[in-house]
C-alpha cells in the first residue's frame, strides 16, 4: 500500500470549505507586515483528507493493532475510556487562564493525582508540571542543583550515570549546567560499587539510576549504593521510566532516593501517541519540596488553587506556558482510578510474569538472554552476538524480520553495554497466546538466520517498504517536499 | 483483572516455564526491607462506568462558560474531521516511529507537517516538534548560541513585551547554562517593542534577539527593523510566532532583509483544543545551515532496498540517544499525537482557510474591543495595530470583575496586571472565529452591569 | 464548495471531455415545465462550526435528566471501546458487503455476532440484523406463517402483556397480508401472560405463539408451558426476549421441552445508546430447517480460490436482489453499525459481564421498587418474579408527577395508563446498572416531595 | 493480513472487568426460569477485542479509504461533523419516552427536518419514522392501500413497476399484500408507455418508479406516465433511493409523484455503517396526508410535540417501536444545515457531472454504454457483454480485479436487463484526479482481459482473501463457529 504525499493530492482552489468562516473577509494589516504570497499548504477536500490520512493511519503498527514489545517504552493497552473521559466538551474547551472558581472540577482531579502519585511513589511532593520523562529529568535536577545553590555548596555539579542509562539523563545533566560522569554496570547486572565509591566527591550533586535498570534487573544493592551517594553528600535522583516493574512492590521514597520523575505515558498507559504527548511529573522527598517546579495544585479546606512563585518563592519555576499536559494528565487519572490500589499492584506482578516468561521460553529456544542468572523484571535483554558471528544476521535483521511476522521489534541497540542486543518489554496487557506467538516467531526467524540469512538481511518483505537506507536519509537530507 | 489477560491456567503454566513458585518469587532480589506493603493511599478501583460518571461529575461542576481569553492559547474551531482521525488507535498507539518501516504513516504525516510549518514559516526546514512554545524558545535560545559562531557572549535579547510565562520558562531551562537575558521595552502607548532600544548594543556582541509577533499584548512588533539590525550586529533572530497568523503576517523568513533564522511558538492554534492547559506542542523551523544545530526530532525522505521512497527519522546523532551529554537537547518523547491533529488540521483549511481565520479573528476582536470600550470605565491600552488581542484598562481592579463576569459564565480575559504593573488594571481580551457578535453582546451587557454594580458598590 | 473537490479547471475540463457547455445543459432531458427553481425554502448554509454551535445548543436545551424508563429501551454502561472502534471510518463509511473480499472485516464480525446470537438465544441460527424488535416481531409472524407448513389458519396468538407498541407495528406490518393476531390475557395479580388462557384454542389451527420474556411489566412469564402447549397443538413459538436478561434467564432455545421456533427481540441493550429512540437493531434467531425462511442478511463461511476461509453473504437467494416479488422480506439495508456495536460490547462483556449486568439490574430495580413504594400514594403492581422493571400503581393521575419529576431533572418512568386502562394510574420504571443508590434515593426524595405537594394541592 | 476469529482468541476465565459491576450479584431468578449453562460469548480482555476489531475493519474498503462507485448506494462523503454533533451526549442518552418538555431541542431539529424535505421533495407532508428505504416503501405502498381502502376502492391491489426497478419495490409491494406487474424499459432507457397503457386499469393501485431510474436517465416522458396511472386511477410511488441526481433540479412533488420515500443514508449522507442505520423518511400529497406513519412532529406555536394515532386517526400506524432511527436524522440534519440551499443544488450538479464525465472517458476509452446516446444521470451503467464474449472475462471479473487495483467494484449485474452490467455512481465529492484514476485501472484492466485473462479470472489477488466461493457458502452452510 501505497499513499501519495497530500501535497500530491492538492489542486489550485480546492478546500474543505465547511472549515471556515465563509464570508470573505482582508485582515487589516499593515502592507509592511502583510504575507506577501500564500503559505504552501495543501488545497484538498474534506474527503481527501480524511481518506489521506486514514490510509496513513493504517501504515502503522501500533498497540491497537499489534504487539509492540519495545523495550524502555511500556507499550500497553490504553484504555479507550481514558480518552474518551479526558475529552469530556468541559475539560478540552477549558482555557487554562480561567479564574480557580471555574475549574474546582479538574482542579481536585489534579489535586488527587498529586496524592496518589506520591503513595506510589513514597515522595513527599508531586508537580506535575513536567511535560515528558526528559522534562522531568530536567526538573529533577534543576531541583538537585538549586538545593545546593540554596546551600551555597557550588562545588556540586557533577551527576554520575551508570553506563547503562538512558541517553536523556547524560543529556540532562548536560541542559543543566552539570558535568557527567559515567561507571560501569558488573557483568552481573548490578552497578560497580567500587567504580561509584572511586567516583563521589565534594563535586557530586548526584546520581541518576533506574532501578530495575534498563538493563532489565534490580539492583540489589541499592541499600549500600544509597549510602555511598548520600554520605558523599550527593542526592539519588530516580529515572522512573520504568515504574511499571515495581507498582506496589518497592518505592523509589522507600529506598531512600530524593527526587523521581515518572513517565505518566508509560507506567499509567496514556497513549505515545506516535511520538508523544508525555507527561513526566515529578517528586521529591522532604528536602528538595521547597524546589518543586510550579505550578501545583494545592487544597484548602474544600477549595482547590494552584500555588505559585508566591507560594513556593524558592521553586525552579515554569517548564511550560501553562500547567504541563493536562489532557495526558487526565487520563492518567482515569486510569488510575480504573485499576485503584489492587491493580496497580497486578500491574508490576503481571509486567514481571510476562517478562520472565519470555524470557525462560526464548531461553529454552537457544536465545542467549544477557542476564541470565538474574530474575527478569518487567524487561529482558536477550543478545544476539552469536547469530550475528555465526550467520551474519544482527539484531536490526532480526527486528526487521519481525515486523514480516507480525510484531512490532523489541528495542534494539539499547543500552548500548549489551552486544547485538534485543530488550523485551512485553508489558502486563499481553496473553501468554501473544507471547507464545513471539515466541514461535523467533524461532522461526532464528531458523531462517541458519538456513536462509537473507530473508532476515532483506526484511522486512510484506511492510509497505523495505528496509529504508538510513545513510541516505542522513547524508542526502530531503526534509520537506517540493512542487516538482 | 482489569486490562490483565491472565487466566489462572495461564498464571500456573508459566511460573512453571518459569520455574517460580509463586508472582511473589519474581520480585525476590528488591530487599526484604525496601518491599513496599501494597498502596493503602490509593483509592479502590472503579469500573469504566463508575469512573466515567465521576468525571462527568467533574465536568459538569466546571461547565462550559463563554471564553474571551487567549494570553497564548487560543479558542479555534477545530474540525470534527481531525480529532477523530488523531485517536485512531494506529496514530493515538504507536510510540514514537524508531522502526521506520513499521511506522510509515506517522512518518509520512510528520515529513508533510514538516513541509507546511516550513512554508508556513518561511524557512528552509522545521523538526517535528517540541513540548511547546515557552519551552520551545528556551530551545531556540539554546540552539542561537550553538548556532551563533560569531559571538561569544551568551547574551539574548527579549523584549518586555513577550509573553511575559515565556520568559519564565526560558530563564528556568536556559538559565543553568550561563545565559544571559536582557530586556527591550516597549513604548507605552502603541504597547510595541522599542527598536530604538537596540540601539544601545549596537557593536555588542549579541547572541540573539527574540522577538514575538503579535506580542503578547496583540500589537504588532516592526519585525523588519529588528531582524535587519540583528543581522547588522551578528546576531541570529529569533521569531515568535503564532501559526494562525502566519496565513496574514509576513513570515519570519522573510523580516527584514534575510530574514529571521529561527522561528518558534506554540502550535496550539492548529486544532489542539484548550484543553486545560496542554498538551499543546512547540514548533520549530530555521535555516538549512542551523540543521544540525536544531532539537527535537527531523524526519527525511530516504529510498528502501527496491528503490522506492519512504520516511525514516534522521540526523539522530544530534539527538540524545546516540549523542548523550553532547546532545542538541534532552528533548526524546514529543507531541506527535499534536502535530497529527495540526498536519490534518492544516491540510484541512489551506492557506485560503488559514487566512479566513486569522482575517476573522482580527475582524471579531477588533468588535469586542469596540464594544467594550463602550462600557464605561474600560479603554484601550494602546493604539498600534493588532493581530487578536488586545489589552483594556479598567478604572478598577481587574480580579473581581473577572470574578463577576464568571459567575454570569463569562471568562472575561487574563489579568495581566500584576505582570505588567506599569500598565494599572490591564486586561487582555480576545475573541477569535468562534465567537459571534451575539457572543461579543453578551459579554459587553454582561460587562456593563458588572461595572455600574460594583461602582455602584464602591 | 462544502464537500466538492472540484476547481474551475476541473470543471471546465470535465465538460469539454463530456461536450458540453455547462452543467445545466447535462440536466437537459428534465421537461423544462419540471425545473425546480432551486429549494428558497431550505436555510442558507452553514459552516461546521455553526453548525456545532447550533447543534450543541439544542443539546444544551435538552439537558441530562436522570432516567429512570426502560419501556423497551434501556440505559446501560456502554463501553469506551465500543464507539470508538464502531466510528472507526472502515465500519462507518462501508457499504453492505456485497464485495466480499473487499469486505472481510464486517462479514466476520457479523459471523461472529450470528455466532453470539445463536447461542444466547440457544438456537442454532442468527441472521444479521432487523429493524428492531418491534419490526422484527413482524417479521417473525410472517415468517411463522411461512414456516408453518402444518398450519393454514394464519391465526396468531400474541399477549396482551406483550410490549404495545410492538403489537401496533405488528398489526401495521403483518397487517396487509391476512394474519389474524389474537390476545391472550394477563394475570392481574401476577402480571404474567395466563397460559390457561390458552386452553381454549387447543385442537385448533394455530400457526404460532408469541410470549415475551419478561414481557412489558418486567414480570417473568411461565414460557416452558406456552411452548409445549404450541407444540402440543402443531403452532409454531416466538421468543421475544430482550438479550441482556438471556445471560440469565432460560434461552428461548430451551423453552419447553422443544424450544421455541423462532427468538426475536431488540438488541439495544447491547451497547446501543438510547439515542432518543434510534437507531437499535432486531435480532433474530431460529432453527436450522426454518433458514430459508428468515428474513434478513445471513453471512456464512466459505473457501477462496487458494482453499483459504473467509466470509461471504450468502443464501441471498431468499432476498428481494434476486428473489423479488416472491422474496422472504423487503429488507435490504439493516442495522450493521448497531450489530457492530452489540458485538463488540458482547466480547467485552463475555457471559459472565453479560450476567452481572443483567443480575445488578434486577437488584437494582428491587431496590428502586423497595424505595419508591415506601413513598406514600405507591404501590406495586404485580407480585410475581419480575427482571428489571415493575409496574407501580399511583393513587393520582401519572403525567402530572412525571412532569413535575422531569422539573427536578428525573426522567420517573413510562406512564402505560392509556395503554392499560384497567391497571389505572400505571408507571413503568427501570433501573439498570447505571443507577446508583444515590440515584434512587433522589428519585425517592423527589417522589415523596412531588406527592406530598401534589396532595396538598389537590 | 489474517485474523482470527475472535472465539479463538478467548480463554476461560479471561474477560475485561472493567466493564462491569465488580460485587458479584445472583440473579434472583426462580430455578424453572434460569439459565442453566452460560452462552458461549467470547471471553477476551479489553485489549484483545480492541485489537481484534481494530484489525477487522482494516480488512474493509470504505469512503474514508476508497473510491466506493457503487451504483444506486451514493457512496459520498460522510462529513465526520455529522457523527460528532448527533452523538453528543444529550441526544445520544435521551430515553425516547422522557416527557416532550424535556425534548424540545431534539423536537425542533426533527420538525425543521421534516419542513427541509418537504420543501426538497416538494411534497405536503413527511413522516421521518421508516428505519430503510425499503421499510420508506413499505409505509408508501400501505398507504396506498390505506387510501383505497378509505375509499372502499378495494379491487385496487396491483402495483407495477418498471423492469429495472430495484428488488425492494416488488418485494414490498408483495408484503403489503399487493400483486406486481412488471413492465418493459425501452432500448433508449425511458419506460414502455404502450405497455404501461395496457397494464393500468381498475386494479391498479399505483406504479413504482424511481427517477432518474436505476439504469441511470431520466425518464423524459414522466409528464405522460404520469397522466396514464392518475387517469387509470392509480397512485404515483416515486423511489427515492436516487435523489441525489435531481437535489433542486426537479421535485417529486413537482412531478405530480403521491408519495416518496428518501434514502437519508445515501442523498444526505448519513453513513452506511457496513449495512445500515438508514432512514427511509416518507413525503406525501395532499391526499395521502391523513394516512402518514406516526409519530410526527408537531409544531404548535412555540412548542414542539408528538402527533400520534389521536391526532391522525387514518395514519398508517407505526412502523417502529419509538420514533425511527433518530441518530440517522440527526446526521442528515447536520448534513443538510451545513450544504443549504445552494450546496444541495451543488450536489446533484457535481454527481451529474462526474457521471457523464466518467461515462465520457470510459466510452472514449472503448467500453460501451448502455444508453450512449443518453445524459447520464448521478449514475450510468457499461456493459461488458464484448468482454465477455471475446475474452470470457464477464462483470464479475471486472469488478474483483477493480479491488486490486485499489477501487471498489460499481454495482454488478443490477439492473438486470443490462447484461453483464457494471452501474456506476461516483458522487460528487470524489475528485476529478480519482475519476481518472479509476479510468486508468479500467483501461489497464481491459487490456488485461485481452493479454492475461487469468489476471481478471483469478482477481483479487491482493486481498485478504481471493475470490470466494459463493456457492460452497450456500450448499455447505456455516453459519456460526463451533468449537473445535
Ligand atoms: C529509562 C528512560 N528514561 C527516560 C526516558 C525519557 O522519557 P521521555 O521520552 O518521556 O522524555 C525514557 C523514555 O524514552 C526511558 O526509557
Ligand atoms: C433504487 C433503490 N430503491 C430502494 C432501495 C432500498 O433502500 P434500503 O436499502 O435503505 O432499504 C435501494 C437501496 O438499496 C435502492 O437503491
Amino acid at each position: 500500500m501505497h499513499e501519495k504525499l497530500i501535497f500530491e493530492h492538492s489542486a489550485p482552489g480546492r478546500s474543505a470549505d465547511a472549515q471556515y468562516p465563509r464570508v470573505p473577509v482582508e485582515a487589516p494589516v499593515p502592507a509592511a507586515l502583510r504575507r506577501a504570497s500564500p503559505p504552501l499548504l495543501p488545497e484538498v477536500s474534506e474527503l481527501q483528507a480524511v481518506r489521506h490520512f486514514t490510509r496513513l493511519s493504517q501504515l502503522n503498527f501500533s498497540i491497537d493493532t499489534h504487539f509492540y514489545p519495545l523495550g524502555s517504552c511500556t507499550m500497553k493497552y490504553n484504555p479507550k475510556a481514558c480518552n474518551q473521559y479526558a475529552m469530556l466538551p468541559e475539560f478540552i474547551n477549558r482555557h487554562p487562564l480561567a479564574p480557580e472558581s471555574t475549574g474546582q472540577g479538574i482542579l481536585q482531579i489534579l489535586c488527587e493525582l498529586q496524592d496518589m502519585l506520591k503513595e506510589v511513589t513514597g515522595m513527599r511532593g508531586v508537580s506535575l508540571t513536567p511535560m515528558a520523562g526528559a522534562q522531568g529529568e530536567f526538573a529533577g535536577v534543576a531541583m538537585i542543583r538549586a538545593y545546593y545553590k540554596a546551600r551555597k555548596d557550588f562545588a556540586r555539579i557533577e551527576i554520575i550515570v551508570p553506563d547503562a542509562a538512558h541517553g536523556t539523563n547524560p543529556a540532562t545533566a548536560t541542559m543543566c549546567g552539570c558535568t557527567v560522569k559515567e561507571i560501569p554496570t558488573l557483568p552481573n547486572g548490578d552497578i560497580d560499587l567500587d567504580s561509584l565509591q572511586a567516583a563521589v566527591g565534594p563535586q557530586t550533586a548526584g546520581i541518576m539510576l533506574t532501578n530495575p535498570s534498563t538493563i532489565g534487573v534490580f539492583e540489589r544493592h541499592i541499600d549500600d549504593l544509597r549510602r555511598i551517594v548520600h554520605e558523599a553528600g550527593g542526592l539519588l535522583y530516580y529515572d522512573g521510566a520504568n515504574l511499571n516493574a515495581i507498582l506496589g512492590k518497592v518505592r523509589p521514597g522507600d529506598m531512600g532516593f530524593d527526587v523521581i520523575h515518572m513517565n505518566l505515558h508509560k507506567t499509567f498507559s496514556t497513549p505515545h501517541g506516535g511520538g508523544g504527548p508525555g507527561s513526566g511529573a515529578v517528586g521529591v522527598s522532604e528536602r528538595l519540596l521547597p524546589f518543586l517546579p510550579v505550578p501545583i495544585v494545592g487544597r484548602e479546606s474544600d477549595r482547590y488553587r494552584w500555588l505559585d512563585e508566591k507560594d513556593l518563592p524558592q521553586t525552579i519555576g515554569r517548564l511550560s506556558n501553562f500547567m504541563g499536559n493536562t489532557g495526558v494528565l487526565l487520563r492518567a487519572y482515569i486510569y488510575m482510578r480504573m485499576l485503584g490500589r489492587d491493580g496497580m499492584q497486578r500491574v508490576s506482578e503481571f509486567a514481571t510474569l510476562n517478562s520472565n516468561y519470555l524470557a525462560a521460553r526464548l531461553r529454552v529456544a537457544g536465545f542467549e538472554l544477557a542476564y541470565p542468572e538474574r530474575r527478569a523484571s518487567h524487561e529482558f535483554i536477550v543478545t544476539l552476538r552469536h547469530e550475528a558471528h555465526e550467520w551474519g544476521t544482527n539484531a536490526m535483521d532480526f527486528a526487521k524480520r519481525l515486523l514480516d511476522y507480525g510484531f512490532h521489534a523489541p528495542t534494539t541497540y539499547f543500552p548500548l553495554l549489551v552486544p547485538e542486543c534485543l530488550l523485551i518489554e512485553p508489558t502486563e496487557t499481553e496473553s501468554k497466546e501473544e507471547l507464545d506467538a513471539f515466541v514461535d516467531a523467533m524461532i522461526a526467524i532464528r531458523h531462517e538466520a541458519e538456513t536462509e540469512p537473507d530473508k532476515l538481511k532483506g526484511a522486512p518483505w510484506t511492510l509497505p517498504v523495505r528496509r529504508l537506507d538510513d545513510v541516505r536519509a542522513a547524508k542526502q537530507l530531503d526534509l520537506t517536499w517540493k512542487a516538482a | 483483572m482489569p486490562f490483565i489477560p491472565h487466566t489462572e491456567d495461564d498464571i500456573r503454566t508459566m511460573l512453571e516455564a518459569i520455574g517460580a513458585p509463586d508472582i511473589d518469587a519474581l520480585f525476590e532480589e528488591i530487599p526484604a526491607n525496601l518491599r513496599a506493603p501494597g498502596l493503602p493511599g490509593v483509592p479502590p478501583a472503579l469500573n469504566e462506568m463508575e469512573v466515567g460518571r465521576l468525571m462527568a461529575d467533574f465536568a459538569t461542576r466546571d461547565g462550559r462558560p463563554l471564553n474571551f481569553i487567549g494570553a497564548g492559547a487560543y479558542e479555534h474551531h477545530i474540525p470534527s474531521a481531525v480529532w477523530s482521525i488523531v485517536t485512531r488507535g494506529e496514530f493515538y498507539s504507536a510510540y514514537t516511529p524508531y522502526q521506520a518501516e513499521a511506522s510509515q504513516g506517522t512518518l509520512q504525516l510528520l515529513y508533510e507537517y514538516q513541509t507546511m510549518m516550513a512554508s508556513l514559516t518561511a524557512l528552509d526546514i522545521s523538526n517535528a516538534s517540541l513540548y511547546d512554545g515557552a519551552s520551545g524558545l528556551a530551545e531556540a535560545c539554546l540552539m542561537a548560541v550553538r548556532a551563533n559562531r560569531k559571538s561569544k557572549s551568551q547574551r539574548i535579547l527579549l523584549p518586555v513585551a513577550l509573553n511575559p510565562t515565556y520568559r519564565d520558562v526560558v530563564q528556568v531551562i536556559a538559565g543553568n547554562q550561563n545565559i544571559a537575558f536582557e530586556l527591550l521595552p516597549y513604548d507605552q502607548k502603541g504597547g510595541q517593542t522599542l527598536v530604538s532600544a537596540l540601539d544601545q548594543y549596537t557593536g555588542q556582541d549579541i547572541t540573539a534577539v527574540a522577538l514575538q509577533q503579535p506580542n503578547f499584548f496583540g500589537t504588532l512588533e516592526d519585525v523588519d527593523a529588528a531582524t535587519d539590525w540583528a543581522h547588522a550586529n551578528n546576531a541570529l533572530m529569533i521569531g515568535v510566532v503564532n501559526p494562525t497568523s502566519l496565513a496574514v503576517l509576513k513570515p519570519p523568513g522573510q523580516w527584514g532583509k534575510l530574514g529571521a533564522d529561527i522561528a518558534i511558538g506554540d502550535g496550539q492554534p492548529l486544532g489542539v483544543p484548550l484543553s486545560s492547559g496542554g498538551p499543546y506542542f512547540g514548533f520549530m523551523a530555521t535555516r538549512k545551515e542551523h540543521v544540525r544545530q536544531m532539537p527535537g526530532r527531523i524526519i527525511g525522505r530516504t529510498l528502501d532496498l527496491d528503490g522506492k521512497s519512504g520516511f525514516t527519522l534522521t540526523l539522530q546523532a544530534r539527538e540524545q540517544h546516540i549523542r548523550r551529554a553532547k546532545a542538541t537537547s534532552n528533548i526524546c518523547t514529543n507531541q506527535g499525537l499534536l502535530v497529527t491533529a495540526a498536519t490534518i488540521y492544516m491540510s484541512l483549511l489551506g492557506a485560503k482557510g488559514l487566512a479566513q481565520v486569522a482575517a476573522t479573528s482580527m475582524q471579531r476582536t477588533q468588535q469586542l474591543v469596540d464594544a467594550l470600550t463602550r462600557v464605561p470605565g474600560v479603554r484601550l491600552a494602546f493604539d498600534r495595530p493588532r493581530f487578536h488581542e488586545a489589552v483594556l484598562l479598567l478604572d478598577r481592579p481587574v480580579k473581581p470583575v473577572l470574578e463577576s463576569l464568571a459567575r454570569r459564565g463569562i471568562i472575561g480575559g487574563a489579568d495581566i496586571s500584576a505582570r505588567f504593573p506599569s500598565l494599572g488594571a490591564a486586561l487582555l481580551v480576545c475573541a477569535t472565529e468562534t465567537r459571534t457578535l451575539a457572543d461579543i453582546d453578551t459579554y459587553a451587557q454582561a460587562l456593563t452591569e458588572t461595572m455600574r454594580n460594583s461602582a455602584a458598590a464602591a
